[in-house]
C-alpha cells in the first residue's frame, strides 16, 4: 500500500466535495453530464484512487481494505 | 484499523528563528485567491445576473439593466 | 512585539480582502444604484389598515409613464393582490405591509425581497425589463401554515397590459312596459387616456359607443332598450370593452303580479 | 504557559472538577442527540423523502432542532471545556465547588423550562408550546415557561463566568507578575463578550417578551425585540466558535506534534472578537424595514473587519500545524500535509472542522456584504452556511476535542479510535453534500426554516442539475451526519463504561514558539478592552435603537411613551451622522493602531 488505510480514508473523503461539484463545474465548460454520468465519474475517480493506493504493493489483497472503506465513506 | 494509540514521533525539534511556514503561507495564499475569485464570481455573476433587483427611486434609470 | 514576516503578509493581504469586500458593496450601492430597504416610510398601524388609503384595498396603481406602484399586504397565510400584474418596461415600487406577525415577501429568481414587519412598510423600487411570471414567498416563519403562504407576480407583456375594469349593473327583471337599463361603468386606472368601444347586445340588439376615459377616472354611460321590444321572456345581455365582458340576463314578465323570480344574479 | 506540575490526567488532578465537566458535557451530549434526531426528521420532511409527521409539527421540530443544538449543546460544552482550560492552565481548582455546581443547576433547569415549552408542541393535551424557533420573533408568541427558561440558562452562564474570573482573581493574588495563561485568557475575553452581549436578550426577554406571555403588557415593538434579539444573536455565533478556536489554539499545535506559532496574535485575535463581536447584529437586518440604511451599513463594515481574527487565526492554527509536520519530517510546500497525525480523531477532526470553516468564512462574507444580502437572505444559503460554522468548525471540533477530554475527565480509554476517526470523517463528508445543496438550493431562492419548500404556483428553477438533484443530497448528507451522532454517542457511552486505564498522556497544553513574553502588557489589560468594546456598542447601537423606539414605541405600535418630537429626531439624525462617520473613523484608527502596534 502506498498510503496507510487512515490516510485512504481522508484522501477519499477530500475528493468527495470535488466530485459533488463536478458536475456544476463542467456545466460551465459546456459538458453537460446526467446525475447517472457524473456518479460513473464518480465511482471512476474513486477506483482510480484505490488503484493508485494499492497497485504498488501486494502485501494485502484489495478485498479487505476496500470492505473497511465502503464502512467509512 | 489499528488501535495503538499514536504518539506524535518527534523526528527533529524546529525552534522559532528556523521556522518558516512557507506551506501555511502557500495554502493560505491559494485560499485567497480563491475567496477573490468566489467573491467576484458572487457578486458580478449570481448577484447581478439575479435581475431585477432592487434599486433606489432617485437613480433607477436604467443603471442596473 | 515578533510577528513573522509572512505573517506579517498574510495581515496585509487580509485588510485588502476586507476593503475590496466594502469596496465592492459600495460600489454596488453607490454605482449601480442598489438601495437597501430602510425606515423612509412612516409607521402604520397594523390593526387598522383598513383606514389607510394605500392598504384598504391592495392594488397596482399607474403613478407615471412607466411607474407603477404595488400596494401588497401580507398576512397568515396569504398576499393581497395575489397575483400582483405589472407591465414589462416599468418600474414597479412595492410597499408591503403585514398585518399580523412578521413575513416576508421575496420574489422567487430575484434580488426583491424583503423583511415584512407589522407596523412598519418595505418599500422596493425594482425595473422589469422582459415580461416573465414569478412566484412569491413567504420566507420567514409566520406559523403553522407558512409553507403555504405563496403568491405570483405577473409582468405581463406591455402591449397585453391595461388596468381597465368594467362593471355593469343590469336589471334582473322589468315589466314589458318599462324599460331595460344597463348602467356601464369603464374605470381606467392607467394615467393615459383610454380610447376604446363599448359593444352591448341584449337579445337582438346591439349597440356600439366609441369613447374616451380619461386617465385615473371613470366612464360611465346607460344603456337603455325598450322592454317591449325585446319581448317577454328571458333575454342575455353581454357589454364588452376591450378583452373585457360582463353579461347577465335580464326577464321580461308580463305583468308584476307574475313573480317569476328566476334571478341569475 | 503554565502547565500542571504533576503530569497526570485531568482527574487525577481536579476529581471534583472533573465531575461537574464531565456532567456539563454528558448534558451536552444529550441534547446533541435529540437535536440531531430532530435534525434528521427535518431533513427528510423538507426534501419530502420520508414524511411521518404533520407539517405544522415540523416548526416544533425545527424549534427544538435549533434550541438543543445552538443553544444547549454548544453551550454545555462550552462551560465544561472552559472549566477544564481555567483550571488546568491557572493549576488550581474552582475556588468553591458547591458555587460550580449551582451554576451548573441553573443551566439545568433552565434547560429544562425551555425543553418543556418547546416539547409540549408535540401534544395538544397539554395547553403549551414554545413553536416560535430559536429566534422567537415577536409577535410569534411562545409559553412564558419557554421565555423564563432561558433567562435562567443565561444567569447560569454568568454565573458560570464569574466562577472563572474569581479563579482568575484568586491566582492574580499569588502571581501578580505573571502574564494570563493562554487558556485562561480566551476565557476571560470570551465571557466579557458574553457578558456584554447577554444585555441584548436579558433585556428583550425581562422588559418585553415575558411580561407579554404573562399578560401584564399587551403589546411589544417587533422590530425592537428582534433588533435586541440580533444585539445577542450575533455574538452568540462566537460564543460558540470561541470555545473551537481555543481547542485549535492550545490543543491541535500539541496534537500536531508542534507548538502554538503565536501567543500574542492569539491573544490580538480575542481581544478582537470582545471587540467587534457585538456592534455588528445589524447585519441580520439589512432587509428590515424600519432602519437606515446607514446604520446597516456601519454593521457592514464592522462585520467585515471582525473577518480580520477569524482570517488571522487561519494563518496561525496551520502556521502551528504545519510547524508540528515538520517535526514529524514533513517537507515541500504541500508535501508536509502528509506527515500530520491524520489516523489521530483528535487532528483529523479539529483539521477537518477547520478546513469546512474557511469554506464557511467565504459564505459568511456573502452574508456580511449588504446589497448582496437581496439574493441570500433567509434562503437555505443561510443554513448551508452556519452548518458549516457551527454545525462543523464547533460541532466538529467539540467532538474531536471530546476524544482527548472525556479519557482526561474520566481516567478511561477512548471505547474505539477507528470508529472515532471514521465518525469524524463522516460527519465531513455528510456536511459536504448537506451544506452544499443548502448553499445551492439558496441560490435558487429556496426558503429555509420551511416544512415544505414544494409550491402550488411556481417551481424553482436550477441552473445546473434539478431541484430534486439537491433534495437528494441534503438528505444524503443528513443522513450521514445522523449515523455519525450515533457513532459519536455509542463512544462516549462506550468509553463511559471501560474500565480505569493508566497509560493516558498528561493534561498538557501545547507549548509555544512566540510566548507571551513577545506581546505588550497591554493586551492584558481587560478593562480597556471591555471599555472600548461597550463604547463600540453604544455608537453602533444607541441610535438604531433611539430610532426604532421612537418609530415603533417602546411597547409596540399602540402606546408611545418616548416623547420625542420630530424635529428632535431629525436633529438626532443629523447628530447621529456625525457619529456613525466618527465610530468608522475610530474603529478603523483603532484597528490599524492595534496592528501597527502588534506589527512592530
Amino acid at each position: 500500500m502506498r498510503v496507510s488505510k487512515e490516510a485512504l480514508l481522508i484522501i477519499l473523503a477530500f475528493i468527495a466535495p470535488i466530485i459533488v461539484e463536478l458536475r456544476t463545474v463542467l456545466a460551465w465548460a459546456n459538458i453537460e453530464l446526467t446525475v447517472l454520468e457524473s456518479v460513473v465519474l464518480g465511482l471512476a475517480i474513486v477506483a482510480l484512487v484505490l488503484v493508485w493506493a494499492f497497485f504498488p504493493e501486494d502485501e494485502s489483497s484489495s478485498e479487505t481494505p476496500e470492505r473497511q472503506l465502503s464502512n467509512g465513506d | 484499523m489499528g488501535q495503538a494509540i499514536e504518539k506524535p514521533e518527534e523526528k527533529r525539534e524546529i525552534g522559532h528563528d528556523e521556522y518558516n511556514p512557507v506551506g501555511t503561507l502557500a495554502l493560505i495564499l491559494l485560499y485567497f485567491v480563491l475567496l477573490v475569485f468566489l467573491w467576484f464570481f458572487m457578486y458580478f455573476v449570481e448577484f447581478l445576473g439575479n435581475d431585477p433587483t432592487v434599486v433606489g427611486t432617485v437613480v433607477a434609470s436604467g443603471v442596473v439593466g | 512585539m515578533k510577528i513573522h514576516t509572512y505573517e506579517k503578509l498574510w495581515l496585509g493581504a487580509a485588510m485588502v480582502l476586507i476593503v475590496a469586500l466594502i469596496a465592492t458593496i459600495t460600489y454596488g450601492a453607490v454605482g449601480l444604484g442598489i438601495s437597501m430597504v430602510d425606515d423612509e416610510e412612516e409607521t402604520i398601524d397594523p390593526d387598522a389598515l383598513d383606514e389607510d388609503d394605500r392598504f384598504n384595498d391592495p392594488r397596482v396603481e399607474h403613478v407615471g409613464e412607466n411607474e407603477y406602484e404595488a400596494y401588497v399586504v401580507a398576512r397568515t397565510f396569504m398576499y393581497q393582490p395575489d397575483p400582483i400584474e405589472v407591465p414589462a418596461n416599468s418600474e414597479v415600487t412595492f410597499y408591503v405591509t403585514s398585518t399580523d406577525v412578521i413575513h416576508s415577501f421575496s420574489v422567487v429568481g430575484t434580488n426583491i425581497n424583503t423583511m415584512v414587519i407589522p407596523g412598519e412598510v418595505s418599500s422596493m423600487t425594482a425595473e422589469f425589463d422582459e415580461p416573465g411570471e414569478y412566484g412569491v414567498v413567504c420566507n420567514e416563519y409566520c406559523g403553522s401554515g407558512h409553507h403555504t403562504m405563496e403568491g405570483q407576480l405577473h409582468v405581463v407583456p406591455e402591449d397585453e397590459f391595461d388596468m381597465t375594469e368594467l362593471e355593469v349593473e343590469g336589471d334582473d327583471e322589468v315589466a314589458e312596459d318599462d324599460e331595460v337599463t344597463l348602467n356601464v361603468s369603464v374605470e381606467n386606472g392607467m394615467l393615459d387616456d383610454l380610447e376604446t368601444t363599448i359593444e352591448a347586445e341584449i337579445g337582438e340588439e346591439t349597440f356600439e359607443e366609441d369613447v374616451t376615459v380619461e386617465g385615473d377616472s371613470t366612464y360611465e354611460t346607460t344603456i337603455t332598450v325598450d322592454a317591449a321590444d325585446l319581448g317577454e321572456g328571458d333575454h342575455d345581455w353581454s357589454v364588452t370593452v376591450d378583452d373585457y365582458e360582463d353579461s347577465g340576463t335580464v326577464t321580461v314578465v308580463d305583468d308584476l303580479e307574475d313573480d317569476g323570480g328566476d334571478d341569475d344574479e | 504557559m503554565t502547565m500542571s506540575e504533576s503530569g497526570g490526567t485531568y482527574i487525577d488532578n481536579f476529581p471534583a472538577e472533573a465531575r461537574v465537566v464531565r456532567s456539563a458535557l454528558y448534558s451536552s451530549f444529550l441534547a446533541l442527540a435529540l437535536g440531531g434526531l430532530f435534525g434528521i426528521i427535518q431533513t427528510l420532511h423538507r426534501t419530502d423523502i420520508y414524511r411521518f409527521i404533520e407539517s405544522d409539527m415540523y416548526y416544533t421540530v425545527l424549534t427544538a432542532h435549533g434550541v438543543f443544538l445552538v443553544v444547549t449543546f454548544t453551550i454545555f460544552f462550552l462551560v465544561g471545556v472552559f472549566t477544564w482550560a481555567v483550571t488546568t492552565s491557572l493549576d488550581r481548582g474552582v475556588e468553591d465547588i458547591r458555587f460550580t455546581w449551582l451554576w451548573y443547576g441553573l443551566m439545568t433547569i433552565g434547560t429544562v423550562m425551555a425543553a418543556a415549552a418547546i416539547l409540549a408542541g408535540f401534544t395538544d393535551s397539554i395547553d403549551m408550546s414554545a413553536d416560535v424557533l430559536f429566534t422567537f420573533y415577536a409577535p410569534l408568541q411562545a409559553h412564558w415557561l419557554f421565555y423564563l427558561g432561558l433567562v435562567v440558562f443565561v444567569v447560569g452562564t454568568w454565573l458560570a463566568g464569574a466562577d472563572w474570573f474569581r479563579s482568575w482573581w484568586a491566582w492574580k493574588q499569588e502571581n501578580p507578575d505573571e502574564r494570563i495563561p493562554l487558556p485562561t485568557f480566551m476565557v476571560l475575553t470570551t465571557m466579557l463578550m458574553w457578558y456584554i452581549a447577554t444585555i441584548g436578550i436579558a433585556v428583550s426577554i425581562l422588559v418585553f417578551l415575558l411580561p407579554w406571555s404573562l399578560g401584564i403588557i399587551d403589546s411589544v415593538n417587533p422590530t425592537l425585540t428582534r433588533t435586541l434579539f440580533w444585539f445577542w444573536g450575533h455574538p452568540v455565533v462566537y460564543f460558540w466558535l470561541l470555545p473551537a478556536y481555543m481547542m485549535w489554539y492550545v490543543m491541535l499545535p500539541k496534537i500536531s506534534g508542534g507548538k502554538l506559532f503565536s501567543d500574542p496574535l492569539a491573544r490580538v485575535v480575542f481581544i478582537l472578537f470582545l471587540l467587534l463581536s457585538t456592534p455588528v447584529g445589524i447585519h441580520h437586518q439589512y432587509l428590515d424595514p424600519g432602519i437606515a440604511e446607514g446604520f446597516k451599513f456601519i454593521a457592514m463594515t464592522n462585520t467585515m473587519f471582525l473577518l480580520l481574527p477569524s482570517l488571522l487565526t487561519a494563518f496561525t492554527v496551520v502556521a502551528s500545524m504545519e510547524h508540528g509536520a515538520r517535526q514529524r519530517g514533513g517537507t515541500g510546500y504541500f508535501g508536509w500535509l502528509k506527515a500530520l497525525p491524520w489516523r489521530d480523531p483528535v487532528f483529523a477532526g479539529m483539521a477537518l472542522a477547520g478546513l469546512m470553516f474557511a469554506a464557511g468564512g467565504f459564505s459568511g462574507m456573502i452574508n456580511a456584504g449588504m446589497n448582496i444580502n437581496y439574493l441570500v437572505h433567509n434562503t437555505l444559503w443561510v443554513p448551508g452556511h452556519f452548518h458549516l460554522t457551527v454545525g462543523t468548525a464547533s460541532a466538529l471540533t467539540f467532538m474531536a476535542a471530546t476524544y482527548w477530554l472525556l479519557p482526561q475527565l474520566t481516567g478511561k480509554a477512548l471505547w474505539n479510535r477507528s470508529v472515532a476517526l471514521v465518525q469524524v470523517v463522516l460527519w465531513f463528508l455528510g456536511m459536504t453534500f448537506m451544506s452544499n445543496s443548502m448553499h445551492r438550493a439558496g441560490l435558487l431562492g429556496i426558503p429555509r426554516r420551511t416544512a415544505e419548500p414544494q409550491y402550488q404556483g411556481f417551481e424553482f428553477e436550477a441552473g445546473v442539475g434539478s431541484v430534486a438533484e439537491l433534495d437528494f443530497q441534503l438528505a444524503l448528507g443528513g443522513a450521514l451526519l445522523a449515523i455519525s451522532i450515533v457513532l459519536f454517542l455509542a463512544n462516549v457511552v462506550g468509553t463511559a463504561f471501560n474500565g480505569r486505564s493508566d497509560d493516558l498522556p498528561a493534561n498538557e497544553f501545547a507549548e509555544t514558539l512566540s510566548g507571551p513574553e513577545d506581546s505588550p502588557q497591554v493586551l492584558d489589560n481587560l478593562k480597556l478592552w471591555t471599555a472600548i468594546a461597550v463604547v463600540l456598542v453604544i455608537l453602533a447601537y444607541s441610535f438604531p435603537l433611539m430610532s426604532i423606539v421612537d418609530r415603533g414605541g417602546l411597547y409596540g405600535p399602540d402606546i408611545s411613551p418616548f416623547p420625542v418630537s420630530i424635529e428632535t429626531l431629525s436633529l438626532l439624525a443629523f447628530t447621529l451622522e456625525q457619529y456613525t462617520t466618527a465610530a468608522i473613523a475610530t474603529t478603523g484608527e483603532f484597528v490599524q493602531t492595534t496592528l501597527t502596534g502588534v506589527i512592530r
